[in-house]
């Protein structure tokens, strides 16, 4: 006699629907799970998540606010999962977004350009070509000597938020900023327009452009194509007749412009003046929506979204229940962890197997 | 002052490389451990309180183990098992446990605790330059460098080191050949963890014996990072740990004895230096030695097809 | 004496495929019986079931009368089950020592580096291998990793061992010596599974035979009931064998004109010495020669895997050694390398993706800078149909088909592009031969309109049938050309030998 | 006390004069905004003990608070919250939080803002802070009587006003009474990491000092202090227990005083946007109590010279001060504008370290 025995098998994905469906259905099952986790802490989950969908898209207020914190994460989840449409892991969002925050408050405060239009453009491109630049820095070393990316980028993190503090600190603070670090206030022709009398901006609108240009390079394009062919097998690729060494620097290159831009557009859409930490580990939470998303430029858009209402909402949380901030993040992890393991009971089927080893 | 600046470098170090290893021994069997930052602090809050509860330094190092051990075996079930994302696990493993440690850590702020001291090894200890950097340490230090060596022991010298190894590479080759892979890699995941614990605990019971939320501040990163630098090698993690311990020590040195360098400047040399030294040592290496293992990051599904 | 094992109404499907339909065969003490089938009949899958690596969905094992049911290879291991896999189950990174103790049985946890390198020695020594125990496997030829693989399987003590294509990265006078090893097992009274795609060989050595077709067992026959045309009949069925004639047009143009080439290995010792060889329009031109004497420094050179040392290789009179115009001429060749999973696929792209890998960029497949998905996915079901691949669902990633229909998914890539050169590295390797046949109409069809190929083969059958002149190689040089309608196996068999030929 | 002091009393007696026509008595619910976790042990720890003697007012409905905010465009969220949860009373307790205090501001009329330690005001935004260089500059005094080799250790986080000006005030203290000892500054670029706060402390330690203080939010440089045998001086709260042999006195907050005045202003509908900078005179920053390891007559003089400040005849920033350089930049008989105290970026002389430019 044995005891009865699990195996996993691979379930068929196939059908479009169903493939788009899988990760909403493991985001409920993960919600599910976790709400016994705030049941413990003595909420009750429906309250909570409903207050959480309250705060985050139940008004015009708290739909802009959810609208506001996913655009830095749209961009930044664009450029990660673009390099990984490569496999080339882009751990340096989080260092592109000061480079770009960097780059296009540079232009802001030291251009003078005075026409709207002309100065924002400037700035884009400012944030976008210098955020390439760095993450090429990581390209250039992978495609030229087979450095690995990954530790360049983590670290390129620190360096970028430390040069960002050493202009704050010294070349860059605003004279009349009581020796604060912080930059000059952004004149008017350096803000990028909002909407509704919220914070909403147009970098929201920005991001959105960015996620189908994406969606159509990677999905439709010849040179999207190529990517795929060389993320999947380089070695192949190259006997294929593709250049792989140019197109690891391009990508990487467009990956940190992408991320870049997210500082852009917080600079430019909602702080109007570089500051010190301008942000909070957007670049990490770009990995995990990255993967969320399957990768996919449309997917990213979705889930950052969903991303929004979680830490919106996590907020919320804080306000209508003074849980602990250490709860949310302890409960943020954890529905990271439920969402892994609904995906798995989604890509697999269980089946029971009378009998043993032989 | 050189033996001053190597005991400090030692010392900064040593949280780092007992991160790096456990995180080395994870990524040997192939999977990706970014929840290091988590489980450090997971590592640094049981082991203080254990030590504080207990008065006992080596009940706390065993509850530190335990506990990051049992954090980590929450990775190494997602990632194994359930064939998850190892990079999104991490990332969780991370958040959860800056959260649950700040969580129960309510209580222990504001507490001491005799940290390890000091043991000089007589004679050693009076060597010239390097005597008071590594045989005037104390206690955990010492295991470190023996920790180093029994890894790299187990790795080349073991057959069960050498499995570990092949599960990283080609898990199906181990398991054609009767390897255990799903075993393995649980256990390569927990144990790593449980010596990362050891890291945090060095810094809430050796380095700053206290415990403060977050108080690994970034190390875990640190060796996640220096993992690679190392080439999935334990000497070498020793000594980018050292490199990096040393560099901090020496750019805060370098303030005190009053340079005009902008102490940012000063601040970004220990990454400016980790990836010179990664780039030249990438250089030199030999086509196909010190890669990473090529399965690393993949989950093992027996009835899929590379 | 009853069957050492039996299994029954098998049944495995993958999704969107039914790689096994319903097998049942036996496998007696001290019998080699050799599985037969076309690519993707389910061979390999049957065998992954039988070590453990897969579950089948329906049917019973029994192993030495007792029903099995193997949970991991561990337990079929420990059952006495062996098995050589189609694709290698090695570690690159480790060395040869290593990868051969991984294998062993009953090494303790410490071991004695010592004792076990003897023993592992003494095989090597045995089988007259000369491997370096300290290398890595990366470093050594396709030929010598599948030894590494034997080597693994012999030390063992298996009661059943199963080798899944073992002599297809094997040179003739390899594979005579692993049956040799193998009807000593035989009398041992062990029992072996052999699978092969080579007649002659399947004639040699197997006691019985059972034919897959499709996922099912047609038949089983024994020794004495079957010579090579029926189990071919049986195999194709009424699948239809492609017919060709091979009409010589050699032009006098010289496309390609290698002089004096050198090439080093990364130990430094020279690959290619002095090597001289024309390639004319329309021609055919084999190379034979005993593995080791620089065939495949000579395919990896030309397809830009290698650097020359010295000497000069001329393409249509201009120099391509060392310009950059060599990128790009090397871009225009086609190639069907001899590591076809490692260099020539892109394992998680579709199969449609990979039959474009290279001819992505051509107005065909692209309206200015967007690709054409209806054209792409019209190229692929002509090539699927024209080279009977065994796909799977659509859009499926390449890696999850079978080892001899991803060769053709390699072969109907390279040679839909009617390019002028075609270097191939054993084309036919791992091809059940109604493919093989078609493969090499391809190649007499190509010849016709022009092409010229560098047919490197250790089939001097094939070579003999298909080229228009063979070129045996030795030490690195050419020794000698000879007219194949004009020459003996015998003759050129002394030539690989360092013979010169007058 | 200039600048300020004196708008503030010119505001509360403009107020007493005249009360609010709409000074009905109300609840008051404030909400706080923190920068870092309530479990840190320093800054926010000791602005969470001020909202918790806040709460005990009668009038005072329990208060909520957010913490680990992130400064910069999140704090404007968490601020838009507190309101739209019913707080009529705001503080946001670090610098950063300025703007986002303005922004939501102007968007909350009736409601009632405190930043903490910045320099813009609204109608409805008023700014607090604390003279900690008072207590500051009395620290100095006791180390530049205890210290031997005349080298003192100041583990500085970052290279803001509020730092430099509690550097700049204790080496004016060591100054007074040792003009001969400097005072050697690290900068860790953190508030809080425990493990380089450690190394920068045994940077300096290594260097000679053999007194050391701090400006950060963990007691590692205590430890490192107690573990060499040199005394320290620490700061936030008094943190004697991490250095029990060590520990000299510190610089610490008492938060409670501020904010339940200003919670009874709010009640009373007597608040005024205005500029509070506190001293030792209220009570908002004090010195811990000195350790035994103080002699008897330093300790004497630390008493007279905090009567003096209290009574404002001492004034640490009074001329003639000059710069590391060595150049005046105050004369003998002037004291420095607040407005420039609130801006400071030299170090005094007797400071070795650098401020980036
Ligand atoms: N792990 C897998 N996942 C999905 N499909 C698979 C898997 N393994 C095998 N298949 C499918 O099962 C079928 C049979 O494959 P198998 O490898 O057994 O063929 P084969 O008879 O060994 O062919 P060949 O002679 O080319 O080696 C193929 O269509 C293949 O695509
Ligand atoms: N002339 C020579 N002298 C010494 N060693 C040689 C010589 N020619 C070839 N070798 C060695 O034999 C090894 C195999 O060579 P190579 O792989 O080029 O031959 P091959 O016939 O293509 O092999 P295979 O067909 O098995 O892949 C090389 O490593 C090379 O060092
Ligand atoms: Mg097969
Ligand atoms: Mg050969």
């Amino acid at each position: 006699m044995s005891l009865p025995r699990f195996r996993t098998e691979r379930r068929e994905l196939n059908a479009p629907l169903l493939r788009f469906l899988a990760p909403l259905l493991s985001i409920l099952v993960a919600l599910f799970v976790a709400g016994f986790l705030l049941l413990a802490a003595g909420v009750d989950p429906a309250a909570a998540y409903l207050e959480i969908f309250r705060e985050s898209v139940g008004s015009v207020y708290g739909l802009s606010e959810t609208l506001v914190k996913a655009t830095p994460l749209i961009f930044a989840g664009l450029g990660v999962s673009f390099a990984f449409r490569m496999q080339i892991w882009n751990i340096g969002a989080e260092g592109q977004i000061y480079i770009g925050a960097m780059a296009a408050s540079g232009v802001a405060l030291f251009s003078g350009i005075e026409n709207h239009l002309l100065m924002l453009t400037c700035m884009l491109v400012a944030a976008f070509v210098c955020g390439g630049l760095w993450a090429g820095v990581a390209g250039l070393l992978r495609a030229r000597w087979q450095v690995n990316e990954v530790i360049v980028t983590l670290l390129m993190n620190y360096i970028a938020i430390l040069w960002t503090d050493y202009l704050l600190f010294g070349a860059w603070k605003d004279p009349k900023g009581f020796n604060f670090p912080l930059s000059a206030q952004f004149s008017d022709a350096a803000r990028l327009g909002d909407y509704f009398n919220t914070r909403l901006h147009s970098g929201f609108f920005l991001a959105l452009f960015c996620a189908l240009l994406l969606y159509l390079l990677m999905e439709r394009t010849v040179w999207g194509f190529e990517v795929k062919a060389i993320g999947s097998n380089p070695q192949a690729a190259q006997y294929a007749g593709m250049k792989t060494g140019p197109a690891i620097v391009l990508v990487l290159f467009l990956s940190g412009a992408l991320a870049a831009l997210a500082g852009f557009s917080e600079v430019a859409g909602l702080q109007h003046r570089l500051i010190h930490g301008i942000s909070p580990g957007y670049g990490y939470t770009a990995i995990i929506i990255a993967w969320l998303a399957r990768r996919s430029a449309l997917g990213v858009v979705v889930v950052s979204f969903l991303m929004g209402i979680l830490l919106v909402g996590g907020d919320s949380l804080q306000l209508t229940w003074q849980l602990p901030i250490a709860f949310i993040y302890a409960f943020q992890g954890l529905i990271l962890f439920f969402l892994l393991a609904a995906d798995f009971f989604l890509q697999y089927r269980i089946r029971r197997v009378a009998g043993g080893d032989a | 002052m050189i033996d001053i600046l190597l005991d400090a470098t030692v010392r900064a170090g040593t949280p780092i490389l007992f991160a790096t290893l456990g995180a080395l021994i994870s990524e040997r069997a192939g999977i990706i451990n970014l929840g290091i930052e988590g489980l450090m602090l997971i590592g640094a809050l049981a082991g203080f309180s254990a030590a504080h509860g207990c008065g006992s330094l080596s009940v706390g190092l065993l509850v530190a183990f335990v506990a990051a051990m049992a954090a980590g075996a929450i990775h190494a079930l997602i990632c194994v098992q359930l064939r998850g994302n190892q990079i999104v696990s991490g990332l969780a493993l991370t958040m959860f446990g800056i959260g649950i440690t700040a969580l129960f850590g309510r209580g222990m702020v504001g507490l001491t605790i005799d940290g390890f001291s000091r043991i000089a090894i007589p004679g050693l200890s009076r060597l010239p330059l390097v005597g008071k950097a590594f045989f005037n340490q104390d206690a955990m230090i010492y295991s470190s460098f023996l920790l180093v060596a029994v890894i790299w022991l187990f790795f080349y010298r073991t057959r069960w080191g050498l499995n570990l190894r092949t599960v990283g590479e080609n898990p199906a080759a181990a398991d054609t050949c009767g390897v255990p892979v799903e075993r393995y890699r649980f256990l390569a995941v927990a144990v790593g963890s449980g010596i990362v614990g050891l890291g945090g605990a060095y810094l809430s019971m050796a380095y700053t014996p206290m415990w403060i939320e977050n108080m690994s501040a970034g190390r875990g990163w640190i060796a996640v990072a220096l993992v690679i630098f190392a080439c999935w090698s334990s000497p070498r993690a020793m000594l980018g740990a050292y490199l990096f311990g040393g560099i901090t020590a020496l750019q805060l040195r370098m303030q005190a004895m009053g340079t005009e360098i902008s102490a940012h400047i000063l601040q970004m040399l220990p990454y400016i230096g980790t990836i010179l030294v990664l780039v030249i040592s990438t250089l030199r290496l030999q086509k196909g030695a010190g890669q990473q293992p090529e399965s690393l990051g993949l989950p093992y599904d027996r009835e899929d097809r590379k | 004496m009853p069957d050492l094992l039996q299994i029954e109404h098998i049944r495995k499907t993958f999704p969107g495929v039914v790689a096994l339909d319903s097998v049942s065969f036996s496998v007696a003490p001290g019998e080699i019986h050799t599985l037969l089938g076309e690519n993707g009949a389910g061979k390999s899958t049957l065998m992954n079931i039988l070590t453990g690596l897969y579950r089948p969905d329906r049917g019973r094992m029994l192993f030495a009368g007792r029903e099995v049911r193997f949970a991991s290879p561990r337990a079929s291991l420990a059952c006495g089950i062996g098995m050589v896999h189609q694709h290698f189950m090695l570690v690159p990174a480790h060395s040869v020592f290593e990868n051969i103790l991984l294998a062993l049985d009953g090494v303790p946890g410490f071991f004695s580096r010592r004792r076990f390198r003897a023993r592992i020695q003494q095989v090597i020594d045995e089988f007259d291998l000369g491997l370096d125990l300290d290398s890595p496997v990366w470093k050594l030829s396709i030929g010598a990793q599948q030894w590494i693989e034997l080597i693994k399987l012999l030390m063992r003590d298996c009661r059943l061992l199963i080798l899944d294509e073992p002599t297809a990265v094997l040179t003739p006078q390899e594979s005579e010596r692993l049956f040799a090893v193998l009807t000593r097992l035989r009398e041992q009274g062990k029992s072996v599974i052999f699978i092969s795609h080579k007649m002659r060989e399947v004639m040699e050595i197997s006691d019985r035979v059972t034919v897959l077709k499709k996922g099912r067992s047609l038949t089983t026959l024994v020794r004495g009931d079957f010579d090579q045309a029926r189990l071919a009949g049986l195999m194709i069925g009424d699948d239809q064998v492609p017919q060709w004639q091979k009409q010589s047009r050699v032009g006098d143009d010289v496309v390609l004109d290698i002089r004096d080439l050198s090439v080093r290995n990364d130990r430094g010792l020279a690959d290619l010495d002095s090597c001289s060889l024309e390639l004319r329009k329309g021609e055919i031109l084999g190379i034979a020669g005993v593995a080791g004497n620089g065939q495949k420094a000579l395919a990896e050179v030309l397809t830009g895997l290698k650097k020359a040392a010295s000497g000069m290789i001329l393409a249509a009179g201009e120099d391509i050694t060392h310009s950059s115009a060599r990128s790009s001429y090397i871009a225009g060749i086609a190639h069907i390398p001899e590591d076809r999973k490692s260099i020539g696929i892109a394992p998680d792209l579709s199969v449609d993706d990979n039959l474009i890998l290279k001819s992505f960029k051509q107005p065909g497949f692209r309206r200015w800078i967007f690709q054409d998905r209806a054209a792409i996915r019209r190229n692929a079901r002509e090539k699927i149909a024209q080279f009977a691949i065994k796909a799977g669902p659509d859009g499926a990633p390449v890696r999850y088909l079978s080892g001899g229909n991803i060769q053709k998914v390699i072969i109907a890539r390279e040679l839909s592009e009617n390019p002028a050169v075609l270097v191939a590295l054993y084309p036919t390797r791992g091809l059940d031969i109604g493919s093989a046949e078609y493969v090499h109409k391809v190649m007499a069809d190509g010849a016709a309109r022009g092409m010229s190929t560098l047919l490197i083969s250790e089939d001097l059958d094939e070579l003999l049938k298909i080229c228009d002149r063979i070129a045996v190689m030795f030490r690195g040089r050419v020794v000698g050309c000879v007219d194949p309608r004009r020459t003996t196996r015998e003759a050129i068999g002394l030539m690989m030998s360092g013979e010169e030929v007058a | 006390l200039t600048g300020c002091n004196k708008q503030e009393e010119a505001a509360s007696t403009k107020t007493a004069e005249k009360p609010a026509p709409q000074a009905a008595e109300k609840q008051v619910k404030a909400g706080f905004v923190y920068v870092g976790p309530v479990g840190d042990g320093g800054w926010t720890y000791a602005h969470d003990q001020g909202r918790k003697a806040m709460e005990k007012l009668p009038f005072v409905e329990p208060s909520i608070f957010l913490e680990s905010v992130h400064e910069g465009a999140e704090a404007t969220r968490a601020i838009t919250g507190l309101v739209n949860k019913g707080c009529n009373l705001v503080f946001t307790t670090s610098f950063g939080f300025m703007d986002a205090t303005l922004e939501v501001a102007k968007k909350h009329p009736d409601t009632v803002f405190m930043h903490c330690s910045g320099y813009k005001t609204a109608d409805n935004v008023g700014t607090y802070f604390g003279r900690m260089y008072q207590p500051r500059y009395l620290s100095g005094i006791i180390a530049g009587k205890m210290t031997k080799s005349n080298v003192i250790g100041y583990v500085g986080a970052f290279p803001i006003p509020e730092v430099i000006r509690g550097i700049n005030a204790f080496a004016l203290g060591v100054r007074s009474v040792n003009p001969k000892a400097v005072v050697k500054v690290v900068w860790t670029q953190t508030w809080f990491d425990p493990g380089v706060e450690r190394d920068a402390a045994d940077s300096l330690l290594d260097v000679g000092a053999d007194v050391l203080t701090m400006h950060q939010d963990a007691p590692a440089t205590l430890q490192a202090a107690e573990a060499r045998g040199a005394y320290v001086i620490g700061y936030n709260s008094d943190m004697r227990k991490f250095a029990p042999n060590s520990f000299l006195t510190a610089p610490v907050w008492n938060w409670g005083a501020l904010y339940t005045k200003v919670a009874a202003e709010v009640k009373d509908g007597t608040w005024k946007s205005r500029q509070i900078w506190w001293g030792m005179d209220k009570d908002l920053v004090r010195l811990a109590p000195l350790s035994d390891k103080v002699p008897a007559d330093v300790k004497a003089l630390v008493k007279e010279k905090t009567a003096a400040i209290v009574a404002g005849t001492l004034k640490p920033f009074a001329g003639p001060i000059s710069d590391q350089d060595g150049k005046e930049v105050v004369a003998a008989g002037a004291v420095i504008a607040d407005a420039d105290l609130l801006g400071m970026n030299y170090f005094v002389a007797g400071v070795q370290g650098t401020i980036p430019k």
